[in-house]
């Protein structure tokens, strides 16, 4: 069964903890970046854009037996981190949960500050358009 | 207690001596001094943030671009607009204006009418001149009667399913009459017109709320608001600045540009383009923050005690005159004084400390419809005191003796 | 003896520390730091001065306006106009390149051109775009070179008697390019086209003389020359400025306004309607006086030794490529890793504690000629050092490595 | 003969100077404004009047046995008072005399200090006007 979503996400925190240093910090969403798998062109296109990050992030979704699969690409490595991180939360997951899920986690990790405003308005609006791909979906 | 003696030692410049007499800044509708803490952010800003906001991803640059953008949220809980992005940084009143009758010129027709009224600031009168010369637009002005009102029954007849917008001033900047602007956007928005109200006097001196009063588009500086020079705020409904065209073009209220077509941004950026005021719009805040803190309505009770109480002791002067004796006023009066130029007046109360207006204030058909030269303005703000009034009365008296 | 050491002293900024390192601030193109005079001047100005400025009889809006007028006899120095009335000062560049076009597109026609560039910023781009769009008049591009030059074969072959305007960057802010402006405006002049030279990048950076240029306008910013945000400057010949329509309308503007016709002011109030960064003119004046003081020759040639230096470290960075090859250039380098995005690189060096910009530096048309979705750019001022440099290389390379 | 332009200079600063205050001094430019002759309001016209002043000036000069003299007349009292003084300087002098003799009393007074900057252009405006209308009679 697929673990919930506070679940992953507190491991994720865990995971997150053991670095003491920004540069592990960095390092780890390079390699989560990294282990993203590559999607299809045919899904880099406008519509999938997600608006207001600093560099271009694609989103797609799909429903798979009852639940919401993402897949996503960035051009910039660091995004595509934590984007990867998102959709390790959050791909597989029931419509439903996505939309109501507390993601507390994200503060835990400290990310926001982490990455500052910008970057910060940059993981809203990832997480705001996989809540409103849910809600689509549930709305189905 | 409201002590207008503790807020003023928040206002270094008002401890300071002027023609070796203290000053007695009573000028205040043509800018107010600034809160310490308003002069503090701005040498804080540039000593340890400086950096050009927006699209930058270093430190100093999300930095500023935070704090610029927590301006941007104050003035909107300030305003109680519904929105952030419905607060438009300008660089005054006077830029805010320009801004909507440009947008407003490319979008009215021969046949449309837009409303102004007598008693507006030049401000906000010329671009609309301007915007209907362009667009080919009627201009109609509603009159003021002899107290200094707006002809209500005017607006009434000439506001028509022809008048697109109407722009007036909340707080006359040369009569201090304080127009019933509740009433006239409900009577506005009996028709299809959307309005426009010039802020400028209004914002320091009287509780704001967009969505309460339903006002399309209002518009103030932040100098006249205990704030720098250098900023002003244009408000407007989402839905109508969205539709609205561009204004300026360049840096930042672009989405993407290709050499011959280009998009434009979201609201706010569409309509801010290029590098703001960075250091002004940020030390804003603090402005705000100090007006919240003691409370508007409580700086416009004292003020208003003010003028009360120097409307009662100027009118005992034999031959002074006010001019603008409308039955809401705020802290704002203007007065001639038979066979004295204003000028004169001005000139000599400045070598006692006082420091007043005299002229035109930017409001010519107000000089001409009360048939006057000019007249000498004494405007108040929250930390002026009855001490200082007794005083002023005092030099007034012994200049038009000099002058007589 | 130059010494950045010495001139670091006054940059209060430059000493702190961001993400626990040494600020090594390489964002000058984007905006440069604050000289402590300034700084002092704007605190000084709200505590000790503060008034609103011109038609005031006392003391302190006397003592404002003058202080005010005195920054535009420093600029009319600095650019050796001929009147102190052709400078016009506005909130930037952008303003400035905004209020030009708006006054051509009511005197442009179907049938006219103007010339502007790839490489412009998009605040000198998108302006003329809207200017063409209103009038009717047709815009020409002149494509940039591989190394990011002008296309001077085709400027040349596009100038002609329908050329009205040319108006183009004196250095490109992503490239680097110092454009050859000198000849620009000699050619320009041989048809009857006249000349906007935008000199945001070069008027901390360039000598500037516009008589001896003969240009027939300039504009600059205030906060890329050490100088407050908020401020812009454009320069204009007097027949000219006389010769176009006002741009914004409201007070000090206008000469006498009447309900239905307003004569304007003499220049420069004709183009200054409202109540200007007031504060921020004042100061730009002590940022005028620093430049003239270290002499901007003496800074070029230091910032010249910074750019071959750092070129030259950068070139020795395998992947990476310098986009922007002119043989002139200003101290801007731009530059692209191959298989790492400049976000990446920029995040990580801000953690190292230096700032630069990424992106597309508001020239989207350079980015697409040049083939990438944006650049790298680190950007000289008068204040940066070798060692700076040497410490950035470093970084960069650390990030390459993290990002491989 | 009427008396040199330097000569009257030099008589209205020492007036000026038996004054302490600046209450005494204004007293004294006051008294000048009123002692002005009052023109003809046909005068008050448009073309004599001097921009640059903040309030309104009308300056008018004809030419009198080789001499010119001028009339004038203000809405304020001070700046009667000021162009009073320059009437009583210049006014029934020889044109040649107006365009080239230096205007030092002014400074001497301390007259650009007691009036400010705005005050001061609107002195200068008025100068400047009076030598125009000497080239002008020169000229002819
Ligand atoms: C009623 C009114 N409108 C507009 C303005 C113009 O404001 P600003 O000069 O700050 O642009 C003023 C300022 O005097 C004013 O009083
Ligand atoms: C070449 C050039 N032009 C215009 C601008 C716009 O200047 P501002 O944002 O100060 O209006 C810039 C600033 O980045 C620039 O580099």
């Amino acid at each position: 069964m697929q673990d919930s979503i506070e679940n992953i996400g507190e491991e994720i925190v865990d995971e997150f903890n053991m670095f003491e240093n920004w540069i592990d910090k960095y390092d780890y969403l390079i390699d989560l970046g990294k282990s993203l798998p590559k999607i299809d062109e045919k899904y880099k296109v406008e519509d999938n854009i997600i608006t207001g990050c600093q560099s271009q992030v694609w989103l797609h979704a799909k429903q798979e037996d009852n639940k919401v699969v993402f897949i996503a690409d960035s051009d910039a490595i660091m995004t595509k981190g934590i984007i990867a991180m998102l959709i390790r939360v959050l791909s597989g997951q029931k419509a439903e949960k996505i939309i109501n899920t507390n993601l507390d986690f994200i503060n835990k990790i400290g990310l926001n500050e982490q990455l500052s405003q910008t970057r910060a308005n940059g993981l809203n609006s990832m997480i705001k358009q996989m809540k409103i791909y849910a809600l689509a979906f549930k709305d189905k | 207690m409201y002590s207008p003696e503790n807020i003023r030692k928040y206002f270094p410049i008002l401890d300071s001596e002027v023609n070796q007499h203290k000053l007695v800044y009573l000028d205040n509708a043509a800018t107010t001094q600034k809160h310490q803490s308003v002069i503090d952010t701005v040498s804080q800003f540039y000593e340890k943030e400086n950096s050009n906001i927006h699209r930058g991803v270093h430190y100093l640059s999300q930095l500023s671009t935070n704090k610029f953008e927590q301006t941007r949220e104050s003035v909107k809980n300030f305003i109680n607009a519904q929105h952030t992005h419905e607060v438009i940084f300008t660089k005054g009143t006077t830029d805010s204006i320009n801004l909507l009758a440009f947008s407003y010129s490319k979008i009215l027709k021969k046949g449309d009418e837009v409303i102004v009224s007598e008693m507006e600031h030049h401000s906000n009168l010329v671009p609309w001149q301007m915007c209907c010369d362009y667009s080919q637009a009627t201009l109609k002005v509603i009159p003021i009667t002899n107290s200094g009102e707006l002809d209500m029954s005017f607006f009434k007849k000439e506001l028509s399913k022809k008048t697109k917008l109407v722009a007036l001033t909340h707080i006359s900047n040369s009569l201090g009459t304080i127009n019933p602007i509740e009433k006239i956007i409900e009577l506005t928005h009996q028709t299809d017109a959307k309005i426009l109200i010039d802020g400028a006097q209004a914002a320091a001196h009287a509780k704001l709320d967009v969505q309460k009063l339903d006002v399309d588009f209002y518009c103030f500086s932040a100098h006249k608001l205990y704030g720098p020079t250098g900023v002003g705020v244009l408000y407007g409904k989402e839905k109508l600045l969205n539709m609205l065209p561009p204004y300026q073009g360049g840096g930042e209220m672009i989405k993407d540009v290709s050499i011959h077509k280009t998009t434009y941004a979201e609201l706010p950026h569409k309509f801010e383009a290029g590098t703001p005021n960075i250091a002004g719009v940020i030390a804003f805040k603090k402005a705000i923050d100090f007006i919240e803190e003691i409370g508007v309505e409580n700086m416009k009770e004292h003020e208003d005690i003010l003028l009360n109480y120097a409307t009662l002791k100027l009118e005992e002067i034999p031959n002074l005159s006010i001019i603008g004796t409308a039955p809401k006023k705020s802290g704002i009066i203007s007065f001639v004084v038979s066979g004295i130029h204003h000028y004169d007046l001005g000139l000599i109360l400045d070598k006692l400390g006082v420091a007043i207006r005299t002229g035109h204030h930017c409001t010519q058909p107000v000089m001409k419809k009360m048939n006057v030269s000019g007249t000498s303005r004494i405007s108040f703000a929250c930390y002026n005191t009855k001490t200082e009034l007794d005083y002023t009365v005092d030099c007034i008296k012994k200049a038009i003796k000099m002058l007589s």
